[in-house]
């Protein structure tokens, strides 16, 4: 049923200036959450988080991936019911079970993939569902004076009659916000919107999250991007492993502060690998790769035996690095060999040379949920387990059966469909599929995105067996413990190139944090 | 295998509706459990049966072939000039086969190029090659019909063309044994060779095909050829029952075709269905007219009565989906 | 921006319209001149020199019946080079039917020929191209409006026959199967009506067992539901007569008896049509007989009446019919006694690549 | 202000110039094209197939795919000859069409119900019931209130004010179906540019879950574009009757379904949705119509038009699709090109 919207106050000059601003109440309390609890199948993800967010101000969310952060939006927009706790809006509590209750309290958040309609035009997307206009005809024309209205309102530059699939992605993340203040929306929630996003783009968003503030509209921003934030956010709220660590002033927001708050203690774990064996012979030589303008020129050597570890921001290339070197996409420029001889483009060609993929996005990449848990895992290798091109069954079933074994993916059944699989036993058997067949060169991209930590734990295990058989492991990682634990050696990508390596004692997650901003960590204090 | 999971399952299924139409016949007409009947039914079906086990390849990639029927009447017409124009002589034969098979195999290449290069839907390439195949029949024989000469015994080719049709080894007419060939090959080539295991997952996803090395254009192009070819077949095995050959032979079979897929409980959008299914589906519809032609259902009744039969297993279909847990793919066929 | 693209498209539409109707030319009047009262004069065209054209309209041209048609024209229109003889595919279709008529109206054709594909559903384009002076000549199946002419080799009829001589075959007594036409075409194909009709009327106690349609009219259902009836009347004697819609069904039939192996219970086939392979058959032995439809004499017969009418200028609405006037062809039922002279009567030789006994 | 054409109506444009070109091909090299008559006879033929393509549109442009249209022609012709004819009266034709329209629109609900309630793919759904209608117009077509009727002709239809509705209107020689079917496109053109259920049609066919998410109902959207498509077959089964002054029961097996697909495909409204509206399938119908009659013109073998057909239905797909990819590669250049690395 559609939402029953309150009608917007009419200004009293029943002009263009048909939403209610907010100017006049500008650092009044607009969101405030307190001890919001919640858990996922007996795991606590939020432990008495409490948010505040006023009128008029960019208040900022950082945490590590798993901190809680995507979790606590989700309750504030009704997506998920929170165990504990009160959410109030202008002071009073308000109860929030779905999306709608959530536009109606003037809530509105802009996902990652956003939710817009391709076919049709910026105004008519704004008013997808809610059209003005009298028996069903859509008044196209009040519609285009409310949108033009919005948009002179804030100083966008954008062309209401613009057909959406022809517009840009900082274009499209512009609409998805006029369609919040179209609902008269007082917090609009942002979450990582400059990942997929160009520094023009990214810097025309800052303006419009700029006028957003004058015009008293609040903004809850979540962002891995440090400078970002410092230099937007009025208040950075910083969350690690469910729980709010503290709420810093404009001021006060310092990369090493904000750093150690989100990792905690330096905690050395115990059993970080120390004294690895080096297989020169088995070399993995990348020079000058060229990708369009994601990648300029990328150079580096990995060597058999070691985890080489790939940081960087989202959006630096990490993963068309990877899919270039695997042949899954064509580079503009460079060469990549493998023991001296060049790396064929044909994905086919490399596997039965030895290389394995373990894509970022599981559910459209990596997993077949038509078929069973046996035929996802055995699908690389039919080479090994055929004669002729016709398929050996009995070794088919034993290769499967082992790999279900070895890597503990649960229901132990052949038989059953990965559809009905959990995150993480995706995660297995996509990784099952690579590690049966011991890869000389296995390439991973966020391998562990998603995964909870005990199966993380044997990930690593299966990983780290593989490299001290002398295999390369070339793993991409946004998860900084990852990066500085398991990997032997870190690279990190910034502006197309390798901005810093780490290895060994030197490789703290704050430095290869701020590396990944493109900051050296003995360049001082201040940020740009 | 829990009970309960056994008649969830597909074959379950099957066995449940087998039981039913065999209850109802021992009522109705027990002449139906007769020898000659079931020789009857598998003859009647073997023709749009071995066409389904070609088409099958296509719909595991989410794909369709309208042009089956016509793509059968194209290759037994090229096969009755080539062999009439060489007055009937062995040779005649045996080139004619050869080119029917090389026309089919060039019509499925095309589909494969404009599915895979073009990217245009299935549906309406096959549609279009339909209509170009019904009429390039006509113009390969000069008119309209190639009649076969009827006496059998002077010449070897004619008695060839008889034999493909009308012989019986073991009392098993031979298009039946021609269908249990073709079942047996498609159903080897699905279940048990890396193209097989490579056409479920390139009809379930194919980008992640892509990355376990699947070459998705080569095998998509080879599914369109396997369908042309055995329609091909299927059209020449047709011709020599009927010792003809012409533009409307096999007209409208992609219709029963779709019917024993729908029937056979394979999802047209691509990525589940075996040969079972397809076999089981023809087999479904042999019976079914089978049923009506012997309780003598009066036939401007028999069309309704289909329609509403596969209406029904359309819906058993979607429900024991839904209800077995399986993920309902994307409905519509998966090339956008 | 987007209102220009909208007046442009509308314009479009507009000028489509428009360019219709301005391209009116002059209503057109018909084109033989008005009847002259009382007398009777040649008011038509010249056959021998004007230029003519003369349209047969089949149900498909598909059928093998189809090559005995341009035999019979083009053998009789060597006398008249003048005439440009034209068949249109009906494609089983009254619809498409229907929209042929109207252009052979449109491209002012002399004569039409058609196969009416239904009774009922050509009557207005038939009246239309009356009133353009056209004269109409329907064969077979006719149409209820008033035309020029309806030449039946009437199915009806050869039915009935059929009847008589299978039921004098089996002395009256015993059982009867009936392979009917499609069943969306009963309306047109009238033999199978005809064959129960006389069975009824002529053999009380002849039993008409089955009476099914064969879809498409082909061989391998006629085949395949053969085979059922054989199946569900096992025993010697079961089944006595069987009537096919056209030699294909009747073939078909044929078949499946073999296959099962009956093929010497006395099982009399009767086909209709007399294509080649019913002619064949009948003359081995398989087939007790068949209705043999002479296409050639329909078709010159039709042709030299369409041109008598081309010449005296008459059509239905000209010569002021009152009730379409009918000729019925004598179909004559072809068993063994007659067969060979039939063989040599029915031109099927002169069709290359067909008969070859 | 720039002129700037839109890709959509660019794509009509091209149709629209295509359908041009082909008729002055036409009328050069065949007299009997370019007159009064024949435009007429083009434009009424055009038009049933038009209203089967116009009602189309709407499922297709909502992502979905109607395979039941044929069936439902064949169905309501029968239907609507027995209510013309109920009880020896003769009812008012208008009547007679209105309830033509309530058949087909009752067939295409049952459609809807089948696709968004019990969920059903839309494809094979379509497909069982297309079968099931023209069976059931088979049923009744030699069935008069039960029993076999004695005489197996089906009986033309004694209702002077229903037949009028095939006849042509007044002196202009045109037929009453075709200003009918010019009428309904304009007014469907309207409908889906206009009004939100159009709006919302679109919404579903580019991107539904996006569409359902901004509270689009998308469930009720989809019956009542089935509605539609089932509404347009029962009022081009009442003209194509009125014309033809009977009820023919192989109108199932024309193929007006895949004529009506073709006619929308090649007119440029896209199978997967979101693309073209009314005047598309308006275009496209005249298109294939202009084919068929010009073809007629020449004294070519039948075949030879089967041929045609089929070539040009693959080269406006390919056409459509290149088109399609080559503005969307523009764009995704431009997106790309844009994005350095952070």
């Amino acid at each position: 049923m559609r939402p029953t919207l309150k009608k917007p106050e009419r200004t009293p000059d029943g002009g263009a200036e048909r939403t209610v601003t907010f100017e006049d109440r500008a650092g009044k309390s607009l969101l405030r959450t307190e001890g919001v609890y919640k858990q996922f199948n007996g795991v606590t993800v939020l432990r008495d988080v409490a948010l505040d967010v006023r009128y008029g101000e960019v208040h900022a969310l950082m945490g590590e991936n798993g901190a809680g952060k995507s979790t606590i939006i989700k309750i504030i927009t009704g997506v998920y019911e929170k165990d504990a706790g009160r959410i109030m809006i202008d002071g009073e509590p308000v109860e929030i079970n779905d999306s709608h209750d959530a536009r109606r309290a003037g809530i509105s958040v802009i996902y990652q993939e956003l939710s817009l309609v391709p076919a049709l035009t910026v105004a008519e997307n704004i008013f997808l569902g809610q059209e003005p206009g009298r028996y069903g005809v859509t008044g196209r024309s009040e519609m285009r004076e409310r949108v033009s209205a919005l948009i002179d309102r804030y100083g966008f530059r954008i062309d209401p009659d613009a057909v959406v699939d022809s517009l840009g992605m900082s274009q499209r993340q512009m609409v998805e916000i006029l369609k919040a203040l179209s609902t008269d929306a007082k917090l609009v929630i942002m979450d990582e919107p400059t990942s997929s996003l160009s520094t023009a783009e990214s810097e025309r968003l800052f303006e419009t999250i700029d006028l957003l503030r004058q015009k008293g509209v609040g903004i809850l921003y979540v962002s891995h991007r440090l400078e970002e934030v410092y230099r937007l956010s009025d208040r950075l709220t910083v969350m690690r492993g469910g729980e709010v660590v503290g709420v810093l002033d404009h001021d006060e927001i310092v990369p090493k502060t904000v750093t150690t708050m989100m990792i905690g203690r330096e905690i050395r774990d115990a059993n970080a690998r120390r004294g690895y064996k080096i297989y020169e012979d088995n070399v993995l030589e990348v020079s000058h790769l060229r990708y369009g303008k994601l990648l300029r020129d990328v150079s580096f050597k990995a060597y058999g035996g070691e985890i080489l570890g790939i940081g960087g921001l989202v959006g630096s290339g990490r993963t068309e690095l990877v899919k270039c070197i695997y042949g899954a996409l064509r580079r503009s420029g460079g060469d990549v060999t493998y023991r001296g001889a060049p790396v064929s483009k044909s994905i086919g060609r490399n596997i039965r040379a030895g290389f394995g993929f373990v894509p970022e996005d599981r559910r459209v990449e990596g997993l077949f949920p038509a078929l069973s848990i046996g035929r996802n895992i055995t699908v690389a290798s039919h080479d090994k387990l055929s004669r002729v091109s016709v398929m050996n069954k009995g070794a088919e079933q034993r290769w499967a059966e082992e790999a279900i074994k070895n890597y503990d993916i649960r229901p132990r059944d052949r038989g059953y469909r990965a559809a009905n699989l959990s995150g993480g036993n995706q995660q297995k058997v996509v990784l099952g599929r690579w590690l049966a067949r011991e890869p000389d060169v296995l390439l991973l991209d966020e391998p562990t995105v998603g995964v909870d930590v005990g199966v993380r734990a044997e990930l690593y295990e299966y990983v780290r067996f593989l490299a001290s058989r002398g295999s390369i492991i070339i793993m991409v990682s946004s998860d900084l413990f990852e990066l500085t634990h398991i990997a032997d050696r870190i690279l990190v990508m910034h502006g197309g190139v390798f901005f810093e390596e780490f290895t060994g004692a030197a490789a703290t997650q704050a430095a290869v944090l701020l590396a990944a901003s493109g900051q050296h960590t003995d360049e001082g204090v201040a940020l740009i | 295998m829990s009970v309960r999971r056994f008649f969830g399952g597909a074959w379950g299924q099957r066995i449940v509706i087998l039981a039913l139409i065999f209850a109802v016949m021992a009522v109705a007409e027990p002449k139906f459990f007769t020898g000659s009947n079931a020789s009857s039914v598998l003859f009647a079906i073997s023709i749009y049966g071995m066409m389904a086990c070609g088409m099958l390849f296509v719909v595991l990639l989410g794909g369709l072939d309208l042009s089956v029927g016509s793509m059968a009447a194209v290759s037994a017409c090229i096969v009755a000039q080539i062999t009439m124009k060489s007055g009937y002589s062995g040779a005649g034969l045996l080139t004619g086969i050869v080119a029917a098979i090389a026309a089919s195999i060039a019509v499925g290449v095309l589909h494969g190029l404009c599915v895979t290069y073009m990217r245009m839907p299935s549906f309406i390439v096959t549609l279009s090659t339909k209509y170009i195949l019904y009429g390039v029949a006509p113009i390969i024989t000069g008119g309209s019909f190639i009649y076969y000469p009827q006496e059998m015994d002077s010449n070897s080719a004619v008695n060839f063309i008889y034999s493909l049709g009308n012989k019986r080894i073991a009392n098993v007419p031979m298009p039946v044994i021609f269908f249990a060939a073709v079942v047996v090959i498609a159903g080897f080539t699905l279940a048990s060779t890396t193209y097989g295991r490579r056409l479920y997952a390139l009809g379930g996803n194919p980008t992640a095909s892509a990355l376990v090395g699947v070459r998705v254009r080569r095998d998509t192009v080879a599914a369109y050829v396997v369908s042309s070819l055995l329609a091909a077949l299927s059209g020449i095995v047709l011709s020599s029952v009927n010792m003809q050959a012409g533009q409307t032979l096999a007209q409208g079979y992609e219709g029963s075709v779709l019917m024993a897929m729908i029937v056979g409980g394979i999802n047209l959008a691509g990525g589940e269905g075996t040969i079972s299914g397809a076999v089981f589906g023809a087999l479904f519809a042999g019976l079914i007219n089978n049923m009506m032609t012997l309780l003598s259902v009066p036939s401007d009744f028999q069309k309704a009565v289909q329609g509403a039969i596969i209406l029904v297993a359309v819906c058993i279909n979607a429900y024991s989906g839904r209800r077995a847990g399986r993920v309902k793919l994307p409905a519509a066929p998966a090339e956008k | 921006m987007k209102r220009a693209m909208k007046i442009i498209a509308t314009i479009l539409t507009i000028a489509l319209a428009v360019s219709v109707i301005s391209s009116c030319a002059p209503k057109e009047s018909d084109a033989g001149d008005a009847p002259v009262a009382g007398g009777i004069a040649l008011s038509g065209k010249d056959i021998r020199n004007d230029p003519l054209k003369i349209a047969y309209i089949t149900l498909s041209t598909a059928g093998i019946g189809n090559r005995m048609h341009e035999l019979a024209y083009e053998e009789q229109l060597s006398y008249y080079p003048n005439v440009d003889f034209q068949f249109f595919d009906g494609e089983y279709n009254p619809d498409r039917q229907r929209q042929i008529l109207n252009e052979c109206v449109t491209q002012k054709y002399d004569a039409v020929i058609i196969e009416a594909m239904g009774t009922e559903e050509l009557n207005r384009a038939i009246v239309e191209a009356e009133e353009a002076g056209i004269p109409v000549i329907t064969m077979n199946s006719g149409a209820s409006a008033i035309h020029t002419l309806h030449i039946e080799g009437s199915d009806y009829e050869i039915g009935y026959k059929a009847a008589e001589l299978l039921g004098e075959a089996i002395n009256g007594t015993g059982n009867a199967i009936l392979l009917d036409v499609p069943a969306e075409q009963k309306a047109m194909g009238r033999m199978g009506t005809g064959f129960e009709e006389g069975l009824a009327a002529k053999f009380p106690n002849i039993k008409l067992l089955e009476k099914p349609g064969i879809a498409n009219w082909s061989q391998e259902n006629a085949n395949t539901a053969m085979r059922d009836f054989l199946t569900k009347y096992p025993n010697p004697g079961d089944i006595n007569i069987v009537y096919g819609a056209s030699d294909d069904i009747a073939i078909g039939a044929i078949q499946a008896i073999e296959a099962a192996g009956r093929q010497d219970e006395g099982i009399l086939v009767f086909g209709n049509m007399g294509y080649p392979t019913g002619l064949q058959a009948v003359k081995n032995g398989s087939m007790f007989g068949t209705g043999f439809s002479d296409i050639y004499l329909e078709d010159t017969s039709s042709l030299t009446l369409a041109l008598y009418f081309i010449s005296a200028g008459i059509n239905s609405i000209s010569a002021g019919y009152t009730k379409t006037p009918v000729i019925s062809m004598y179909v004559p039922p072809i068993t063994a006694e007659n067969i060979d002279s039939y063989i040599e009567v029915s031109h099927w030789k002169q069709v290359p690549g067909v008969f070859t006994s | 202000m720039k002129l700037r054409i839109s890709t959509r109506n660019v794509r009509k444009l091209v149709s629209a110039g295509l359908v041009v070109v082909l008729m002055l091909v036409f009328s050069l090299s065949a007299d009997s094209f370019w007159n009064w008559r024949n435009m007429g006879n083009l434009f009424h033929d055009a038009a049933f197939l038009g209203l089967i393509a116009l009602g189309l549109s709407f499922v297709m442009t909502g992502g979905g795919i109607d395979l039941s249209v044929g069936g439902i022609v064949c169905v309501t012709a029968i239907l609507v000859s027995r209510f013309g004819t109920l009880g020896g009266s003769s009812v008012p034709g208008v009547l007679a069409a209105l309830f033509a329209v309530l058949c087909g629109g009752a067939f295409g609900l049952i459609n809807g119900v089948l696709v968004t309630r019990v969920r059903l793919t839309e494809f094979v759904t379509t497909l069982a019931t297309g079968i099931l209608y023209s069976g059931l117009g088979l049923l009744l077509a030699y069935r008069d209130n039960g029993k076999l009727s004695g005489v197996i002709v089906p009986k033309g239809i004694q209702n002077e004010s229903f037949l009028s509705l095939g006849e042509k209107v007044g002196g202009t020689g045109v037929f009453l179906v075709t200003y009918i079917w010019i009428a309904l496109s304009a007014a469907m053109y309207f409908v889906m540019r206009r009004t939100n259920f159009g709006l919302h049609t679109y919404a579903i066919g580019s991107h539904s879950r996006s569409a359902g998410m901004s509270g689009v109902n998308v469930r009720r959207i989809k019956t009542l574009g089935f509605v539609i498509s089932g509404a347009f077959a029962g009022l081009a089964s009442a003209m194509l009757t009125a014309n033809m002054t009977a009820a023919s029961a192989s109108l199932g097996n024309n193929g007006y379904e895949f004529q009506g697909i073709a006619a929308c495909v090649v007119g440029g409204i896209a199978l997967g949705g979101g693309k073209g509206d009314p005047v598309n399938a308006m275009i496209g119908a005249i298109f294939l119509q202009t084919i068929l009659n010009g073809l007629l013109k020449f004294n070519i073998q039948a075949y030879w038009s089967y041929v045609i057909q089929g070539v040009i239905i693959i080269a406006a797909t390919a056409f459509d699709t290149l088109f399609g990819r080559v503005t969307h590669m523009l764009r995704e250049r431009r997106s790309i090109a844009g994005r350095e690395a952070v």
